[in-house]
């Protein structure tokens, strides 16, 4: 099942608009105009990406710590990301909540999650209220390799197993939680051998090649939207930057080589030289894409800069739905 | 309404399952989830009869898995249903905590305001049936130190019925807080599907001496101590709650300015317990009129024991907070 | 590897003894004179027996809400444990604590739990202390079917795994969770199916044979001993009485006749059988083996009954060791 | 000691690091276990250079799991280890409520007195780095509730040592609460390994027209606001209580007794936090000393708001603790 050439395209500048948006946060967490934490999705554009183009509208997600790349792929406003990462009244969650807990409801982006594991569960209760609503609509967790490590994923996990709910889990192996490699927090090879421990159908798909998690995501949804219950989709994939912050190079937990030996298989680039080859665009249409794609980071920058900070009267509000 | 109506008998647990069952039958959106309140209908019966009304599409058993099952209310309420979440024990809050208190609590004003979370959950509290420290405890504490929940902890029948409904319509996530040494309790009952408001405490008996301030089982403990004391001449207003989240504590205060003393009562341990909240309150708000401090009786800082003839001494009763009035009572008043 | 007769006998006399006691401890719940929950073990011996019969004094073990059994095959003393059922100052917790957290730690026996996997992270932080003190004990965690639904059983076999920690993880599968069928919570045919998402070796025995539990313990033991981390084994059993309190037919979510198909291979009875046919006990010895446990149960009640209750001075005792 | 160790500086971070380093080095039976604790030092830099000492036997990567790091540490306590276990940040603390509040709380009480619990959980609290909302709260009140356990939280260099010592040696559960954002902060810190006893406040100033009482960051800050108000004539007496549980209530009570004013400052949310305890049990036992209400300053009903523009509304500092002491002393004398 190979992709149309607009889903490609669709593929390819979903990609560019996490990365260089990505990019340009890191840069302005650098220089202190990014307050908090960052957690950068760079290295890991093909997953979301490649879930985000398959999936319906309709269709919700759920996020983690990592989380811009989601909203991104899932059609997040540019200016109104950066606006929240910078704390500002426009932004998402109008500053209150920040990079961890950006979401857009209006998209069915249920949130990033500054709790490991915290959003899995709200996934899988979305995908109750979908398969109660009887209305074909899958929900999707995405969440790391480390992740599978908590008990909020394995109940999650098992409850939609249990309740054969609409859910799609993808796991985004990046190979690390935050310092700590993989191999030392769980005596597995792939974390898909977890899928069996559900009894849920486990799929590996290469991580760095959008087309690939595309297609696999395709196959999921069909089976999923079966009724026959959730899939678990393991992505191998890499994160270039630091667990937290903008450091790629020099850190002890893992080799240079290896974040070189990731970077070589990029992407995006390698999305790019098939486009290129296989007649779906011009360099100089994907030129013209990511010059696109700075001008709305730009765009998105210099509205962040110049909206206001939220009002301290307004403190309080949102804690409650109505008077409390 | 007709007067045998208003006067219909229902037990605590009939009163709970009642009030359900009728945002139930209002709201298709409302549907249960948790360990055995569906095809069993509940440890407790408090889900009895449900399933065979609703169907297994709305009452819903789930695996032993309470951090799931908060989080399937959780993201069923972000998508617009109308979740009812059970946690068979008060206990198991702390199984779910993140759920309950990072996710669930904080999710509306982390989004910006950009949801709303109409989920109840509701668990079975309280001490005196020798469960022992894990089947037994009073923990709203907790969960009233958390900004964005709202907590109910209704002593009765009527309340319990009305501040279900309520609980279930409101838009916020709220905990509906039964006693699990009530369930048998009767009261009258209406038959329609009424609310007791959220944030309303009951002066549940007026007098001019001294106010006590309880909810729960507390406050019928509360109602039993006024009554003895009411042949010492001893003229009690006792006040009960029903929410513990917010608190009315205009009806407090009212109160207080009438008696001049209070005396609170809970069966959580004393030690930060919601009586160091109230008493903090109300000392804050009405300093100039009290008399006398305010007391507070509450269970020992120790887990709850299992030995009847401890946890006889451990959980508060009537004999204790008459002790504790009469105490607060003679003090002279400050010269 | 057939077990020694002796060790046939003390498997038999193990189970004898869980059986009398709870059913002893069964009559008096009925009749008032034990106050709060009993979650009767009666049905599971040879999970207890057969595990407890494999191990050293020194291996401990961690328990649940169905806790006696896993007691009373540990060597718990039948007088100190009705006294404490019975919330007597002469119990194993001075009646503080009662049946979901009887234990004696001179027996290496851990304590019941009454949260539903609460008692399996305990069970590995003993076998993290055994390994840190490389002294080749193991520490064992018995938990329910259902138990392997919850969170902290999925992070506790995690971990194990993970740091390859001695802990033989026990599930024992009586098909039902309180009142709900094992199918209707989780999707798979065998709870050892989750073995394999830790990387732990699984095993499956028939939990109504106790020379079978034995055998497959030993087996996994020596394994665990080798230092190659923990084995999960799954013993399929049932228990005769409901979750709760002494019924036994007449139930809702279970037909009489599973519960007299189960009957009808009790593991006592079977092992009786063998052991006659076997020639390692004849009929008298095994009735004399039997009458001594029921004097052995007689004099618990007698002691539980005549022991003083606990002081209500003593109401704040060791919630603190020392001065608080 | 001579005079140049006794003025020795170190970070609150080196100071936690050194006193860690020092029981590890007294007992070889203490452990330290956590997410990235080990080789890589701690995401804080807390554990830093102890995996190159103590080796990966005795400094432990974990997966995450904070329910099972928690139950590790018990597990490993009950059989005589002596374990120091990390939750990252205080936020989790809610992941593993059951196994911290239900298990090592009250497993010696359960168990008749038949065990002990030498378990230490190190974690980090706090807000003012833009964290959000589940990465910056205090939640001491809830721990503070929980009988069987014990809560530290200290405001500076040599207390935090001190106080981190005496809770790996002490045998009972008790977690240190270290604050994120005083990492940094100097003080002379002794290079031996001292404990500063679990349970006592520190009078850091002497004043006499008002009590104010704090504990963790909000300790500095109660100090800058005193120091502020000296200029205005008005004379604070400082206490830190270090310790939250159990309180050192009669040195709170001693000063009292002495300003007959109080003012209560912690980070935590206001409503149901431990300035609602203290408050309680002042005016219980120094009700007639009392000339104006206790005050208490703490954050507002909300969750913790990530932009700084919030957040430094949010969390109180020395100039809304001196408007509070302000109004606290402008109150006439009850007349
Ligand atoms: C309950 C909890 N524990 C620990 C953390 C700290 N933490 C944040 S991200 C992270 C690692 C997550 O690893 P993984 O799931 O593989 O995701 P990745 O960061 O690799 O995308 C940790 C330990 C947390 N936020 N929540
Ligand atoms: C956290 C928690 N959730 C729910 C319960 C209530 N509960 C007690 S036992 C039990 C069923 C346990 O099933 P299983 O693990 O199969 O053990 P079994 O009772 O069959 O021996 C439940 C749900 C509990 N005690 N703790
Ligand atoms: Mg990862
Ligand atoms: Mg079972």
């Amino acid at each position: 099942m190979s992709p149309p050439s607009e889903t490609v395209r669709d593929l390819h500048e979903r990609m560019v608009r996490i990365r260089l948006f990505e990019e340009a946060a890191g840069r302005l967490f650098e220089s202190n105009r990014i307050p908090g934490f960052i957690h950068l999705y760079v290295g890991q554009e093909a997953v979301a990406a490649g879930v985000c183009v398959a999936l319906r509208p309709d269709d919700q997600i759920s996020s983690t710590h990592r989380g811009h790349g989601h909203l991104v792929a899932k059609g997040g406003d540019l200016s109104r990301m950066m606006a929240e990462l910078m704390g500002k009244a426009t932004g998402y969650c109008n500053g209150k909540g920040g990079s961890m807990h950006i979401c857009d409801l209006d998209l069915n982006m249920l949130g990033a999650n500054g709790i490991v594991g915290g959003g899995v569960p709200i996934a899988v209760g979305a995908g109750f209220a979908n398969k109660y609503r009887d209305n074909d609509t899958v929900s999707v967790a995405f969440f790391g390799d480390g992740t599978t490590n908590i008990g909020a994923f394995h109940e999650a996990a098992n409850m939609a197993a249990a309740l054969a709910l609409p859910v799609l889990f993808v796991c985004e192996n990046n190979e690390y939680a935050e310092y700590t490699a993989r191999s030392r927090t769980m005596a597995i090879d792939d974390v898909v051998e977890r899928a069996a421990a559900y009894g849920m159908p486990g799929m590996v798909v290469d991580g760095m090649d959008a087309v690939a998690v595309w297609e696999a995501t395709t196959r999921a949804l069909a089976s999923i939207r079966s009724g026959t219950g959730p899939v678990f989709l393991e992505a191998k994939t890499y994160r270039y930057y630091n667990h937290h912050g903008i450091q790629t190079l020099g850190a002890k937990y893992r080799t240079d080589d290896e974040v070189e030996r990731w970077r070589s298989r990029d992407a995006i680039e390698a999305l790019e030289a098939s486009m290129v080859a296989g007649g779906v665009a011009t360099d100089a249409e994907i030129a013209a894409i990511r010059a696109s794609v700075e001008l709305e980071v730009d765009t998105a920058i210099r509205f962040a800069e110049e909206s206001p900070l939220p009002l301290v009267e307004d403190l309080t509000d949102n804690v409650y739905t109505g008077a409390r | 309404m007709a007067t045998e109506a208003a006067e219909r008998q229902l037990s605590y647990l009939q009163a709970f399952n009642e009030g359900l069952a009728q945002v139930m039958d209002e709201d298709p959106d409302v549907f249960v989830a948790g360990e055995d309140v569906g095809r069993t209908g509940g440890v407790f019966h408090n889900f009895d009869g449900l399933f065979e009304r609703f169907g297994e599409r709305r009452m819903v058993d789930t695996p032993i898995s309470e951090q799931a099952i908060i989080g399937l209310g959780i993201g069923a309420a972000v998508v617009g249903l109308r979740p009812v979440v059970d946690l068979m024990f008060m206990d198991f809050v702390l199984v779910a905590m993140d759920q309950i208190a990072n996710q669930a609590a904080k999710l509306k004003y982390m989004f910006g305001g950009n949801t709303t979370l109409p989920l109840t959950i509701t668990t079975m509290g309280g001490a005196g049936l020798s469960a022992g420290a894990q089947h037994s405890q009073s923990l709203e504490a907790m969960l009233c130190h958390v900004p964005g929940l709202k907590v109910v902890m209704p002593s009765n029948a009527h309340d319990l019925k009305g501040l279900t409904i309520a609980s279930v319509r409101d838009d916020n996530p709220t905990i509906v807080v039964l006693h699990k040494k009530l369930l048998g309790n009767k009261g009258i009952v209406p038959e329609h599907a009424y609310e007791v408001p959220l944030g309303t405490a009951a002066v549940t008996r007026v007098g001019t001496d001294v106010t006590l301030i309880a909810y729960s089982r507390m406050a019928i403990e509360a109602g039993a101590a006024a009554e003895q004391l009411a042949g010492e001449g001893i003229d009690c207003e006792v006040i009960d709650l029903r929410t513990v989240s917010p608190i009315d504590i205009e009806t407090v205060l009212t109160s207080v300015r009438k008696t001049n003393r209070v005396v609170l009562v809970h069966e959580a341990v004393r030690t930060g317990g919601l009586g160091a909240e109230l008493a903090a309150q109300i000392q804050e708000h009405a300093f100039d009129y009290l008399d006398a401090p305010v007391a507070r009786v509450g269970a020992p800082f120790a887990p709850v024991p299992f030995s009847p003839a401890l946890e006889s001494a451990y959980v508060p009763d009537a004999n204790r907070i008459a002790a504790q009035i009469r105490e607060t009572l003679h003090r002279p008043l400050p010269g």
